[in-house]
C-alpha cells in the first residue's frame, strides 16, 4: 500500500493568510469605530496623566503592594473560576439535567448585581455574622472577610457567570460529535472531556478566563465592600485608586495607568503563548 | 424481542426501532461479518449508530451474552468507523488511534505502539504525526479505520469504510481486513455500497430498505436471488418483480438489437440508452425501459450498431436464461 | 482577621478623612514610639457596617451620625465624639467661567451637589432651601469628592461641597462661601471600637485626635472645631 | 433515482437527550460547588430583606423610573454593541490583519479598568472639557455629561471589551471552512458573514450578548463618574441603590431583589427565545 | 507559465505549485471535463483547492480569459463540491443550493425555483426543507452536488462526487451529469477514484501522482497505455515497467496454472493468491508475485484449482498478448 508521497510535506508554520479577499465596508466601518471608541479615552487618558505624578507613583510600595495583591487575588480568582466554572459550562452545554434552564439563569443573576450589592450579599451569606459565614467561624475560627481569601472570594462571585456563560457558548460552537466519537471507543466522559472537548473548546475557553481575569481585576465594589480596605491584605489596585482618589486626582489617572501597562503586559504575554495557537 | 439466543451465547442480537427511520431486527454469530447494504436514505448509518448506543433507539441489544440495552457507548466495547471519520482534531493520527486502547487502560507507551503498527499496516505510518487537517481525505479515512480496529472491539462498525480510498489501498485493505476479521471472534457489520465488500468480506448480506431488512442470507444467496432493484444493480443483475416472485437474468444474456426482434420471445423491451461504459471485456448498456435494465455487449457490437446514449434499442431474453424464485 | 503587632492601631475612617488622618497618623507614631497606624479609608456606611460585622479596628471615625448609628446599634463603638464639623461652600473652576458669585447665580447653569441620601446632600439641601433657591443641578452626586471632581474635572460650573474639599483642591478651585451655612454643619464622630485589641491605644489614638494637635491639622484641612 | 424513503420522517422536536450517560463526579462536584457558590449569597439575601421594605421599594416611582432607565440604557448599549462588537470580532477572529495582535490588547484594557477609572477615562475623552468633548460641544451644542447618551456610552465602553472577546472566541470556535464554502458559491464576505458565519456561531454571540447586556445593567462605577446622577435622566438602578445605601441600608436589599427579580425574567424570556434553539 | 492560450481563450490553463504537494500545469478547453485520478495523498484536493482559491499557491491561472492569479474564490465564478461536503449546517438543503444563486445576485424566488429544480433532478426533491444533519451520507453528498451545479459556475469543480452514492443513485447520477456537461461550456475538473467515472465522463485524464502530473491524455489513450501503477489498477490493467518502458496486458491473457508452466514463455511469475473476487462473468484473482498483479478465471477454474487466497500459484502471459509502449 502506498501512503505518504514520497517528498518530505513541511508541516506549516503558521495558518495561511487569509485568502478570502478584502473585508467589506460595512464590517470594517464599525469595527474601526468601536476600536476608536475604545481606545480614545485611554489616549487621552494617558494625555491627561502628570508624568511627574506618574513617577512618584512607579516608586510608591504601597502600589507595588497593590499591584501584587490584584495579580496574585485575581489570578487566584481565574483559576478558581476555570476548576469550578469549566465543569459548570460543560453540564450547560452538554448534560440534559432538570432544571438545567433554572440553573443557567441562576448563574447568570450575579452578574447583573451591582458590585456594591454582590459585597452586601456576599456579606449576608460568608461575613462574619452572615448565614454559613457564622458557623463557619464557629467551629473553624476562620471567616472570610476582611482577608486575602476574602479577596478572592468576591473575585471569584463576580467574574465566576462571565466565565460560566461564555465557556458553555464556546462548547457549544465547538459540536458534541467529537464527544460521541470518544465514547464509541471507550472514553469515558472524564477522559473525553480532557482529551477532546476541552481542546476542541480551548479558544472560547481562553476568552472566557480572559475576561474572568480582566473583570475581577478591574473589581472593586465587592471587594471593598466585603473585605474593606486593608493595605496588603485586601487593598488591591482598585481599593487604592479610590483611597487616592480622595485626595489627589492625579494620582488616580497615574495609578491606572500602571496598572493597564502591567495588564496589557500579562495579556500580550498570555496571549502569544495560549490564546494564538488556540 | 423473538430470539436473543446468539447475542446471549456470544455474537449479536437486536431488535432496534427509531421512528420513522429504522425497524430491524438482526442476529450474528460470533465472528460474522454482516455487510449491510441498501440505497442512501435506507437507515444504515442508523442502525450503526444505534448499535453503537449514539442514536436513542427503542428495542434490545445483546452482545456477547451481555444485555447493551441502555448501556451508554463507551462501556459497549465497539468500534465505530463514521461515515464522516470525525477524526479528533487536535490530536495526530497516531494519537487518534493511541485514543483507543489508552480510553480501555493501556499504558501510554503500549497504545503508542499498538497505535503504530495499525497505521504502518494500514499504510499511514509515515504520517503518524500530522493532524487530520494535514492529511488527504484517502489518508484520514485510512487513520479512521486504524482507529476502529485499534480499540479491539467486540463489535466492529464500518460505515462505509473504504470510500475515498484509491482502487490499491481499497484492494489491498479489503485484504488486509479479509486477514483481520478471519482471527477476529467479534461481530463485524459493515456498511458498503460495493458489492464486491459484500461478496467478499461478509458472511451474512443485510439488504436494508427504507429502514427494514428486506432480505438477509448468505452472500452467494442474495447476489443470486436478490429481492430488491438496488441488491440487483450492486450485483449487476436484472431483477424483475412479478407479483411477490422474481424474475432475474445476466446482463451477458440479453441481446440487444435496433428493430423489434423476431419470433416469440415474450420477454422484449423497447428503450432508450442512457450511459455505455466498459465493464470488463465488454461495453455495459444502462438502457431505461419502464424500468432500468443493464446489458452486456462486444464492443465490436457497440460501434456497428451504433450503440450510444439517447439510442431507441429492443432488448430480448430468451426464457431459459431467467431464474425466477 | 489580619494578624497584627500588638503595636499596630487600626483605624477605619471615612474616605473624605484620608489626608487629615494620614497625616496624623505620622505625628502620632512620631508621638508614639513602635506604633504602626493603618487605615482602612472607605465610605462611613460601610465602615460601620464592617465594624458592626466585626471588622479588625481600634477605632471608627464617620463623616456623619447616621453611619455612626449603625455601629453604635450593634454594639460595635459605644460614646462617639464629635471631632470635627464641616461647612457648606460654593466651588468653581479656577477661573470662575460662569461667573458664579452667590447661590443666587447657580440657575441656568451646570451645577451639581450632592444626592438626599448622602450627609452633604441632606446639609445641601438645606441650605438651599433656607436660602430659598429652587435651580435644579445636573446631578445628585454619591458624595462629595465626586461632586467636587466634576468641578475639577470642569464638568460642572458649579458645586456645594464642604470647605475641606475646596481646601484640599487648592488652586484648582475658585472658593465661594455661603452666608449662614455654618447653621447646616455636618458633624464628624469617632468612636473606640469594642473589638480593639488595645483599648489603650485606640483611646490614646482618640485623644490625640481630639485634642490640639488633631486640632491643627484638621483646622488646617478646612475643618472647623464642632 | 430513488431519493427519500417512501414513509415520511418527523423532524425531531428536541435534540435527543444525552445519551453518553452519567456525568463524572470530578466534573458534577465542581459545578455543584460553582453553582451554589453563586446562589447562596442571593439566597441569604432574600432572607435578610425586610418584606415591609420590599414592599415600599416596589411602589416607589423613583424604582420605577430607575428600572426603566436601566432597561433602556443597558439595551441599547447591547445593540450597540452588537452593530460594532461583532464586526470587531469578526475582523479579530477572520482577517489577518497587521497589528491585530495589539488590537486585541487594546480591546482588553477596558475591562481592567476599574469603573470609576472607566469614567475618569471617558471624561478626559468625551467629556465637556474633554479632548473630543470640548470641541464636540462647541461645534453642535451637545455634550455626553449628564445626559441619557452618556450613560449609553459609558456602558458601551464598559461592556464591549466582554462582547468583543467573548464574540471572538465564538467564531473561532466555528471554525472558517463554511466560509470558504460559501465564497466559492460567489457570495461576497458580507453575505457570507450574514447567512453563514453570525448563523454558526450564534450560541457564542448570544452568550456574549447576554454577558454584555448583564455588565451593563450591573454597571455603576463609570456612569457616575461620567454622568452624574439625575433620577429619569442618568439615575439607573444602581446608582439609585448606591445613594440609597447612604441612608437606608433596607432599601439597598429590596432594590437589589426587585431588579434580580427583573433581569432574571427578562433573561428567562431571552433564553427562551433565542438561546435554547442556538 | 509557458502556454496560457486556452485559458486565455476561454477554457483553463493554471501553472500551480503549492510547495511539497502540488506542481503542476494544467490547460483545458471550454467544455473539457478533465478527470482527475491519482492515488490517495497524490494532490488531487490540493489542486481542487488552489484552483478554487481557497489554498495559496504559487503560479498564474487563467480562465475564459480572465487572469485568477490572487482573485478570491467569491470573485472566481467556479463551483466545488467540496471532499467532505461542508454543508452549511443552518441551512436547509433548498437553502443550501439556493444560496449560489442568491449570491450571484438572482432574486430569491428565482433562486428558489432553480435550487428545487436541481434537488428533483438528484432525485432528492423530497428533503428539501431538511437541515443537513438530517440527511444521510448519500442525500447530503447529492444535495452538495446540487449546491455546485446551482451556482451555474464557469469553472466546476468536484471532488470524489460519487462517493457515498448507492449504485443505482451513482449510475443515474452519472448520465445526469453527462447531460448536463454535453451542453456546459466551461471547464469541468472532477477528482474520481473510479474508473467508469474517468472513462464515461471524461475529455481528459489527468494522473496526479506525488504532487506531480504524470500522464495527460484521452480516456481511452491513458486506459490503454497507462504509465502508472495507480491507473493500471484503476483500469484493471497488468502493467509492467521495463526500464522506461512500460509492457501492458489484460487480466484475462494470464494463464493461472498450479505447478510451473512448461514451455519458453518468459513472462511468467510465482506468488501468492491475495484475493478471489467475483468481476462481470469471471473470478478476478489479485496475485503478489513481486508486484501485484491480476488474472481473471472462470468460476469452473476456480473451484477445480482451489484458487483461494493464501494458495500459492504460477502465471504466465503469451508474449503476442503484451502491448508495449
Ligand atoms: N437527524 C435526523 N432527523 C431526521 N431524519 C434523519 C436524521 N438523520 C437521518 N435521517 C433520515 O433517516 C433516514 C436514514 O438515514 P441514514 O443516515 O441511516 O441512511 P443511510 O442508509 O446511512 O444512507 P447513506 O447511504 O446515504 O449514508 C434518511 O432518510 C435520512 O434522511
Ligand atoms: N494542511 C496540510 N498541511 C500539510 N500537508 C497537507 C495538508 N493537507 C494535505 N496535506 C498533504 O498533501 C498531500 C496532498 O493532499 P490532498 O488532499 O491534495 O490529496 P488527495 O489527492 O486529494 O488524496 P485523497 O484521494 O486521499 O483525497 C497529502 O500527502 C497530504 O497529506
Ligand atoms: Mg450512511
Ligand atoms: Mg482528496
Amino acid at each position: 500500500m502506498t501512503g505518504a508521497t514520497a517528498h518530505d510535506v513541511p508541516r506549516p508554520r503558521r495558518r495561511a493568510r487569509d485568502s478570502l479577499g478584502r473585508p467589506p465596508l460595512v464590517l470594517l466601518l464599525p469595527a474601526v469605530v468601536a476600536v476608536l471608541l475604545l481606545v480614545s479615552p485611554l489616549v487621552t487618558m494617558v494625555v491627561a496623566t502628570d508624568p511627574s505624578s506618574l513617577a512618584a507613583a512607579a516608586g510608591s510600595p504601597a502600589v507595588a503592594d497593590a499591584l501584587w495583591l490584584s495579580f496574585i487575588t485575581s489570578t487566584a480568582a481565574t483559576v478558581i473560576c476555570l476548576v469550578l466554572g469549566l465543569p459548570l459550562a460543560w453540564m450547560l452545554a452538554r448534560v440534559d439535567f432538570p432544571g438545567r434552564r433554572l440553573v443557567r439563569s441562576l448563574v447568570i443573576v450575579p452578574m447583573v448585581l451591582p458590585p456594591v450589592v454582590a459585597g452586601i450579599a456576599l456579606r449576608t451569606a460568608f461575613g462574619r455574622s452572615g448565614l454559613l459565614g457564622e458557623p463557619l467561624l464557629a467551629t473553624t475560627g476562620f471567616a472570610f472577610p476582611y482577608t486575602t481569601w476574602g479577596v478572592v472570594l468576591a473575585h471569584v462571585f463576580v467574574a465566576l457567570p462571565f466565565v460560566v456563560i461564555s465557556m458553555e457558548g464556546g462548547l457549544r460552537a465547538a459540536g458534541s460529535g467529537y464527544d460521541a466519537a470518544a465514547a464509541t471507543l471507550g472514553a469515558s466522559r472524564w477522559l473525553t472531556f480532557r482529551r477532546v472537548t476541552v481542546p476542541l473548546a480551548l479558544p472560547g475557553i481562553a476568552a472566557a478566563l480572559v475576561l474572568g481575569w480582566a473583570r475581577s481585576l478591574g473589581e472593586f465594589g465587592a471587594t471593598i465592600t466585603f473585605n474593606g480596605n486593608y493595605p496588603g491584605i485586601t487593598q488591591t489596585m482598585p481599593t487604592l485608586i479610590y483611597v487616592e482618589r480622595q485626595s489627589d486626582t492625579d494620582a488616580v489617572l497615574a495609578l491606572s495607568l500602571i496598572m493597564l501597562a502591567v495588564s496589557v503586559g500579562v495579556l500580550v504575554a498570555l496571549r502569544d503563548r495560549w490564546l494564538v495557537t488556540a | 424481542m423473538r430470539d436473543v439466543s446468539p447475542g446471549r451465547a456470544g455474537g449479536l442480537a437486536a431488535t432496534l426501532t427509531v421512528p420513522g427511520r429504522l425497524d430491524v431486527e438482526l442476529t450474528a454469530g460470533p465472528g460474522d461479518v454482516v455487510a449491510v447494504v441498501g440505497p442512501n436514505g435506507a437507515g444504515k448509518t442508523t442502525l450503526v449508530q444505534a448499535l453503537a448506543g449514539l442514536q436513542p433507539a427503542a428495542g434490545e441489544q445483546w452482545l456477547a451474552g451481555a444485555d447493551l440495552t441502555g448501556v451508554p457507548p463507551q462501556e459497549r466495547h465497539v468500534g465505530v468507523v463514521f461515515q464522516d471519520q470525525r477524526l479528533f482534531p487536535n490530536l495526530s493520527a497516531l494519537e487518534n488511534v493511541a485514543f483507543g486502547p489508552r480510553a480501555r487502560g493501556v499504558a501510554a507507551g503500549a497504545s503508542r505502539a499498538v497505535a503504530r503498527d495499525w497505521l504502518d499496516r494500514l499504510g499511514v505510518g509515515g504520517l503518524a504525526g500530522r493532524r487530520p487537517g494535514e492529511l488527504s481525505g484517502g489518508q484520514a479515512q485510512r487513520v479512521a479505520i486504524a482507529r476502529a480496529l485499534a480499540a479491539d472491539p467486540a463489535l466492529l462498525l464500518l460505515d462505509e469504510p473504504f470510500t475515498g480510498l484509491d482502487v490499491g489501498v481499497a484492494a489491498a485493505l479489503r485484504v488486509e481486513l479479509a486477514g483481520h476479521l478471519a482471527g477476529y471472534r467479534g461481530v463485524t457489520v459493515l456498511v458498503t455500497h460495493d458489492a464486491i465488500d459484500a461478496l467478499t468480506l461478509a458472511t451474512t448480506v443485510a439488504v436494508l430498505d427504507g429502514g427494514r431488512l428486506m432480505q438477509v442470507g448468505p452472500p452467494s444467496e442474495v447476489a443470486a436471488r436478490p429481492r430488491t432493484e438496488h441488491v440487483a444493480r450492486l450485483v449487476g443483475l436484472n431483477v424483475i418483480r412479478d407479483g411477490d416472485r422474481f424474475r432475474a437474468f445476466t446482463p451477458s444474456a440479453v441481446a440487444v438489437s435496433l428493430h423489434e426482434p423476431d419470433g416469440s420471445a415474450r420477454n422484449r423491451w423497447s428503450g432508450t440508452i442512457r450511459s455505455a461504459a466498459p465493464h470488463g471485456g465488454a461495453v455495459r448498456l444502462q438502457v431505461h425501459a419502464g424500468h432500468d435494465l443493464i446489458a452486456d455487449v462486444t464492443p465490436a457490437a457497440t460501434r456497428e450498431l451504433g450503440l450510444a446514449p439517447g439510442r431507441r434499442v429492443w432488448l430480448s431474453v430468451k426464457e431459459t436464461a431467467i431464474t425466477a424464485y | 482577621g489580619p494578624a497584627r503587632g500588638e503595636d499596630t492601631l487600626q483605624v477605619l475612617a471615612a474616605a473624605s478623612l484620608t489626608d487629615a488622618f494620614t497625616e496624623l497618623g505620622d505625628r502620632f507614631e512620631a508621638a508614639h514610639d513602635g506604633t504602626d497606624v493603618q487605615f482602612s479609608f472607605g465610605s462611613s456606611t460601610d465602615l460601620a457596617e464592617q465594624a458592626a460585622d466585626g471588622a479588625p479596628g481600634s477605632v471608627l471615625a464617620t463623616a456623619d451620625e447616621d453611619a455612626m448609628t449603625i455601629a453604635t446599634d450593634a454594639g460595635a463603638a459605644a460614646a462617639p465624639t464629635v471631632f470635627a464639623t464641616n461647612t457648606l461652600v460654593i466651588v468653581t473652576p479656577r477661573d470662575n467661567p460662569a461667573g458664579i458669585g452667590s447661590l443666587r447665580d447657580l440657575a441656568g447653569t451646570t451645577w451639581v451637589r450632592c444626592a438626599d441620601q448622602a450627609p452633604c446632600g441632606r446639609v445641601a439641601r438645606t441650605v438651599l432651601q433656607d436660602a430659598g433657591i429652587s435651580a435644579t443641578p445636573a446631578s445628585l452626586e454619591e458624595d462629595v469628592r465626586a461632586t467636587l471632581d466634576k468641578v475639577v474635572s470642569g464638568e460642572a460650573d458649579a458645586a456645594l461641597v464642604y470647605a475641606t474639599d475646596a481646601a484640599s483642591a487648592g488652586d484648582a478651585v475658585t472658593t465661594v462661601d455661603i452666608p449662614g451655612a455654618e447653621r447646616e454643619q455636618n458633624s464628624y464622630l469617632i468612636a473606640a471600637l469594642a473589638g480593639a485589641n488595645d483599648p489603650e491605644l485606640a483611646r490614646a489614638w482618640t485623644d490625640f485626635v481630639t485634642g490640639p494637635e488633631g486640632e491643627a491639622v484638621l483646622t488646617a484641612a478646612g475643618f472647623s472645631r464642632p
